[in-house]
């Protein structure tokens, strides 16, 4: 069926556009036009195959069609606030970079943005599902905290005027919350757990899959083309703060 | 892990035991939810470059 | 001129912390009066039931003292900024890294000795009683002490240079803190109520575990956040 | 012993925003002493901070006694001395603990002799033990001096050493700037007492907004 192959196909596009960009500067120009075109086209199909063409889900009734958004938002930010910590890891140890650091702005931005809606829509699940709008869930309270702690993040960037004092200190801050998720992930599983187990593709319909796997891969164009640009407007501003005085007034006098 | 005996007794709750009816008023609030984000997110941002390329024009 | 190594230097900064709490008692018993006040409106906002404040006298103990280790780690770094005297002590020179040492080791001991201050007005206001034995209690106080006061004091350095900072420090800090005020809650109640499953070790460890974490990484990150590079 | 107390060659440093100093170069032979003036905010405290490794330079290089700054900072810290505005004591400590606190962070030996003596070199023995919270400024400008004289330097940083000090204090002071001078130390003396200033120097560098200015 050509449909199941629909996910691969998109997502095989969109890395070579990513590759495109990397590996020829010349095709910049257009490259992230068209995957920008790409998400808004696959934002347009993606409620046809996750609201009609998926079928109802056998114990979970409607509702669990909430998962084609909410799971995609999640993944992004579990992308993009990681490699935020790596980033900032490089950022200290490897090589001190204001690309670096504008990409690490970016991917904090985005990744809150995703992750904050993506609990959301979360929490709107667990509400038919479990009953409760929250629940003291590893994978809840993670996501929550990562969330709180790149708002700190973010907060802490604009409140510090410097930009070597900005990037260094954020650095630390992400550093630190970086380790924090994986502990906050260990302590919250001895606290207890609810959380339903990711099914793995084979056990589930096709049908569900499909859907899933678009939605990944529309979000993770969206996600590419937002950091993109966001990246882009930290750099500028990066630009801005950081050129060099003017060389005039060079005399020297000494009375 | 002794800690997790105890989620035994917290397993999902699936109401009735079989499968769920309706339920669709939380899947419209998700999508507009959902949409919202996209939509704001990426206004914001077009705003903001936009606005950044206007003050590098202006140079 | 013979240079003190890392562990004489953080000594020395240590002493130093402890000279000046000492010579501002003052502070130090407002400080305990506020968390006292702390666990008082606790007591208060729950009501009376029993059953409820035996359950939740761990929480509320780490709760006050978490309220107030803000109040003391702000101190610790405003006192280095407030005449640049941090600064003197870069240049001396000192090693950064015996600077994190010496303070997160004050900050550590300063939040310690405020939690067994707040034990015995815990057992009172709570009615409760040390089931598993002072010595664990003892314990699990000061690994979740070591615990606030490692990232504690490395955002405390940079919060105090930055706008807000008042509002900052708690900002950046709760979240980062959350496993570990889960895991000293959970020790802590388990102490206070009774243990009949044995799973208070696996806190103590998780909290052990925090510290290892979080100290080597702190003392590692914290000369860039004081030094210009 | 390097052939300049100092060398900055083309340094700019930023502030927030705001440029402190900026495409500004010069050097000090070792031995001389320089006169550093300008207006209030030309960058002045800022140099000296970034002499003393205080801080760096945004763009440009330095180097303090033949090092660079950003890397030698641990080798050429022991060698200079500041003598900042701000006054680096901790107010709840009296000014004997402070002086002891930062002898024993040099590894002083005897240090305790040390630091007295110093606090009776600046007529502080009377009011050596109280908390620095209650000295008035000029008392805390007599622990900056202590401070500044325990650490014997190559290159001491004056940033304006007259100020908040009376007529018997600005007296010593001077004494004190010969003393240097005469011990071969290279000196900055950072102040707005431009003819005092000039008896005392060998070298004089105007500052306007961050760069060399004319004299006027």
């Amino acid at each position: 069926m050509w449909v199941k192959a629909l996910p691969l196909t998109l997502l095989a596009i969109a890395v070579g556009l990513i590759v495109c960009h990397l590996a020829v500067p010349k095709t910049r120009t257009w490259v992230w036009k068209v995957l920008a075109a790409q998400a808004v086209l696959m934002f347009l199909v993606q409620p046809y195959f996750a609201l009609t063409w998926a079928p109802r889900e056998v114990m979970m009734g409607d509702p669990y069609r909430i998962i084609y958004m909410h799971v995609p938002h999640m993944f992004m930010a579990f992308l993009a606030l990681p490699l935020n910590v790596i980033l900032s890891v490089w950022y200290l140890v490897v090589k001190k970079s204001w690309a670096v650091d504008a990409l690490s702005e970016a991917l904090a931005e985005v990744g809150v943005y995703l992750g904050g809606v993506g609990w959301l829509l979360g929490s709107i699940w667990a509400k038919p599902t479990w009953g409760v709008y929250f629940s003291p869930d590893p994978r809840l309270i993670t996501a929550g905290i990562m969330v709180f702690l790149y708002l700190g993040y973010l907060t802490l960037r604009r409140l510090i005027e410097d930009p070597e004092k900005r990037a260094t200190w954020s650095a630390v801050v992400s550093i630190l919350a970086g380790a924090d998720l994986v502990l906050t992930w260990f302590a919250t599983k001895m606290f207890r757990s609810i959380h339903q187990l990711p099914s793995s593709p084979d056990t589930v319909d096709a049908q569900i899959v499909m859907p899933f796997r678009f939605s990944l891969v529309a979000f993770l164009c969206f996600m590419f083309v937002l950091v993109w640009h966001r990246y882009r407007l930290a750099l500028a501003l990066r630009k801005n703060e950081i050129a060099p005085p003017e060389a005039v007034g060079q005399t020297q006098v000494i009375a | 892990m002794n800690t997790l005996l105890l989620a035994d007794e917290l397993k999902p709750i699936f109401i009735g035991g079989g499968q769920m009816q309706g339920g669709w008023e939380f899947v419209w609030t998700a999508y507009a939810v959902a949409w919202a984000g996209i939509i704001l997110y990426s206004l914001s941002l077009w705003l903001r470059v936009r606005g950044q390329r206007a003050k590098e024009g202006v140079k | 001129m013979n240079p003190p190594g890392l562990l004489k230097t953080t000594w020395i900064v240590f002493k130093k912390d402890m000279q000046i709490e000492w010579r501002t008692r003052a502070r130090l018993n407002a400080l305990l009066f506020f968390a006292v006040a702390t666990l008082l409106l606790f007591y208060f906002a729950i009501g009376g039931d029993p059953g409820t404040m035996r359950k939740s006298a761990g929480g509320f103990l780490w709760l006050a003292l978490f309220f107030s280790s803000v109040l003391s780690l702000s101190e610790s770094f405003r006192l280095e900024t407030e005449n640049f005297a941090l600064e003197a002590l870069r240049l001396a020179p000192t090693s950064p890294r015996a600077v994190f040492l010496g303070k997160a080791a004050a900050n550590s001991l300063l939040s310690w000795v405020l939690a067994l201050a707040l034990v015995p007005l815990t057992v009172a206001f709570f009615d409760v009683s040390i089931k598993e034995g002072v010595p664990r209690l003892v314990l699990a106080l000061a690994l979740g002490s070591t615990a606030i006061a490692a990232p504690g004091t490395v955002y405390s350095a940079i919060a105090t240079n930055a706008r807000a900072r008042d509002v900052l420090l708690p900002l950046l800090m709760f979240p980062v803190l959350i496993p570990s005020l889960i895991a000293s809650v959970s020790s802590t109640t388990l102490i206070l109520g009774g243990d009949p499953m044995n799973q208070m070790g696996d806190w103590l460890l998780f909290l052990f575990l925090f510290n290892l974490v979080y100290w080597p990484v702190c003392f590692l990150v914290f000369p860039k956040v004081i030094e210009d590079d | 012993m390097p052939q300049f107390a100092f060398e900055i060659k083309d340094v700019s440093k930023r502030y927030g925003q705001h440029w402190a100093l900026a495409r500004l170069s010069y050097s000090l032979p070792a031995g001389k002493s320089l006169l550093l003036t300008g207006h209030n905010g030309s960058g002045k405290t800022t140099l000296l901070r970034m002499l003393a490794t205080s801080t760096f330079p945004t763009f440009g290089t330095m180097t303090v006694l033949g090092r660079d700054t950003r890397q030698a900072r641990d080798e050429i810290r022991p060698e200079v001395a500041l003598l900042s505005h701000a006054s680096f004591l901790y107010e709840d400590l009296s000014a004997r603990q402070n002086l002891r606190l930062l002898a024993s962070l040099m590894g002083i030996a005897d240090a305790k002799k040390v630091c007295d003596e110093l606090i009776t070199r600046v007529h502080l023995n009377t009011r050596g033990d109280n908390p620095v919270r209650e000295y008035s400024a000029g008392m805390r400008k007599r622990v900056a001096i202590a401070r500044l004289l325990l650490k014997a330097p190559k290159l001491a940083l004056l940033d304006e050493p007259f100020g908040e000090l009376d007529p018997q204090g600005i007296l010593e002071m001077e004494a004190l700037i010969a003393e240097l001078k005469a011990k071969g130390t290279s000196l900055v003396l950072a102040t707005h007492l431009i003819e005092q200033g000039q008896r005392l120097t060998d070298e004089r560098l105007h500052l306007q907004a961050g760069r060399v200015g004319e004299v006027t």
